[in-house]
């Protein structure tokens, strides 16, 4: 909320704005720490995303496991990891969707960093 | 009197579990992550410390947005690892030191460190894949625990240069304890890697190796960087490097080097793992 | 640009709340303690602040042993009483001020305060009485408030110079807030009381009074003591003088006093009440 | 658990020390900020007591409503103030009980400080 550092491109820093944008979603996100909250989300998401009131926006993200999407509505990716590790995906799922590559691309990147 | 022997860096990532729980030690894509460790656990064996401190960021097990302290400290008689959301097993219990962490918690709060004092605290993968890659027998734990939780989801994050000074205040801590016990500090996660955007898959090899050159002697000039240079130079997750600062400031300043290895990839991370010995 | 016009102190038993909730303003016990606080309240219908900063200790509603941080700030959009263990009645929600709240987090931990962050809060007598003291209306929340809570429940507590510092910052990081904003700071609790132990019934009213006229001018003095020194000179829980620290802190080096009150006993304790105005 | 500090009488500091030691004892009492635990309590003490895993000195203590006992047994008054609030007891009545008074010597006791 103070002085305002220079943006870092493709990235999102969770200060306070983000925190209070993102809320609900990243309560809903740490219950599923919890197997019964991860079940009972997925026999009715859109009862689970209510009881936690979600905004619109962060439904529709849910809904679309949209990772950018769930970022920009103020997700958080260390509650988000919850989410995702639920659906069976990992990290390079998750970067290979967020910098639109193929799986398979994106590790390459990763193994090209250490050249 | 109580004495930190030394300290270990390793990253913590929970891909790391995976391929232990697979056995992939020999397996191309982790072989030169895992040779790393022999001599890790050859040093530990050898100094055989009785607790160890262990640095590490709670990924949203333990604390929520709710209550998000920026320094908590352990001081429970054991700790238990729990599913973290991909129902990983239930652990043996860590075993605690609860006299040990009073004594530090008191020794800090009087140092004017604000802490968070945990009578109970779940610990996760940040705190479980390092001590799984220094004791790997899970049927054991030959040392006591205190792990130190840092803030590194809610921004703000405490500094750098706060890190290393609760790292000297931690090392002063123990140095006043009066029984004779040996103590390792781990650092763990980092080095560079980047989850989150579309920046993700950052890793910044140049940046990790001055970190891993400049942590043992010079830890200052890490110090000196802004949360917000970490975030541009290591990626989002990078900032973990705060705690390797807070392990480095607790070893004193004068350290040598007993082994380094260094690999990319792991996972999204560029792996460090350094051990480093206080002088005597 | 922000800008902290005074503080008030005041005592936060429940035994008030109850006393209130009867009406018992004229009652002979009672009446040269609430007789206190229309001078305060015509000071605070002048001032019109538009956010109080409220100094408390949470009495084990919000916090519990297993996370029990040393300061937390509220971050959220509106606080809750609860019931506390027996029964109170849930009153209107207290709005935030989660904006001005993460300002003054970031500029804290900047400057080395390692606080606990708070999104969601429940608040105690500790927040409500004083709140209900100075603002009685219970249909009208005429400010916005920013809880800060300080251990005072688990040993080691912070110590009076860290509280003192932590007052300075927070007037530091009000002062950096680009809005126009009146904000008032209240310290809670105190002055001498003990509940627990042989020693229940301790009240120091030589002490008490010392308090009251050193920390108008001197607060440096009272910053002086130690916990171990508040917890005899003042009993057990009278160590709570360390939340009028951090209220002191806030004000700046200059303040004029506008009004005192001190009345023993109200219940166990010896009620202080202080209104200081910052200088212009 | 640092430098001993010279002992106060008549008050035990809750440090690391009594912490360790009353930790089920308060966490059961902490418990009572829920009317629903209180219930629970008053139906069955001893199951609850047991749930929570208390010491037989603790279980007494609670048992016997004796104050000074459940400080020696690591209760924080913080904490069981919210098991003497149940009990429809206020601080007078515990003072009363803790320094060997009846409550209206407690009293005189207070308004004698003002003096
Ligand atoms: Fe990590
Ligand atoms: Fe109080």
């Amino acid at each position: 909320m103070t002085a305002p550092h220079e943006p870092i491109p493709g990235t999102t820093i969770f200060d306070g704005r983000m925190a209070m944008k993102g809320y609900p979603l990243n309560k809903m996100c740490y219950s599923f720490n919890e197997a019964a909250a991860r079940q009972e989300f997925l026999a009715d998401e859109d009862a689970y995303c209510a009881k936690f009131g979600l905004t619109d926006e962060q439904k529709t993200a849910i809904k679309e496991r949209n990772a950018l999407a769930l970022l920009a509505a103020g997700g958080n990716i260390y509650y988000l990891a919850k989410f995702i590790g639920m659906l069976g995906l990992n990290v390079q799922d998750i970067g290979a969707q967020q910098t639109g590559m193929t799986v398979e691309e994106f590790k390459a990147k990763l193994k090209a960093a250490g050249n | 009197m109580a004495k930190i022997v030394g300290g270990v860096t390793t990253s913590h990532i929970p891909a790391i579990g995976n391929a232990i729980a697979n056995e992939l030690f020999e397996d191309p894509y982790w072989k030169p992550f895992f040779d790393g460790y022999p001599k890790a656990r050859e040093w530990l064996a050898e100094v055989k410390p009785d607790v160890a401190i262990v640095v590490y960021n709670d990924h949203g097990l333990n604390f929520f947005l709710d209550k998000m302290p920026t320094f908590s400290i352990g001081a429970a008689p054991e700790y238990q690892n729990k599913d973290e959301g991909w129902g990983l097993k239930p652990l043996p219990p860590y075993p605690g030191d609860p006299e040990l962490s009073w004594h530090i918690i008191e020794s800090l709060v009087n140092d004017e460190f604000d802490i968070c004092s945990c009578q109970e605290m779940a610990v996760d993968h940040g705190f479980t894949v390092p001590m799984a890659l220094l004791w790997p027998d899970q049927t054991q734990r030959p040392v006591r625990t205190i792990p130190v939780a840092v803030n590194t989801v809610q921004h703000p994050l405490p500094t750098p240069a706060r890190c290393l000074k609760l790292g000297e205040a931690i090392g002063r801590a123990v140095a006043s304890y009066p029984k004779d016990l040996k103590v390792v500090v781990l650092g763990t996660g980092g080095l560079s890697h980047q989850l989150d955007g579309e920046r993700a898959g950052f890793i910044n090899k140049d940046f990790d190796l001055m970190c891993l050159e400049k942590i043992v002697d010079e830890p200052e000039a890490l110090a000196k960087y802004s949360i917000h240079d970490l975030v541009r130079l290591a990626g989002a997750q990078g900032a973990e490097l705060i705690l390797w600062l807070i392990m480095r400031g607790a070893l004193g300043r004068k350290v040598s080097k007993v082994h380094s290895n260094y690999h990319i990839p792991i996972s999204n991370t560029g792996a460090g793992l350094l051990v480093l010995e206080s002088a005597a």
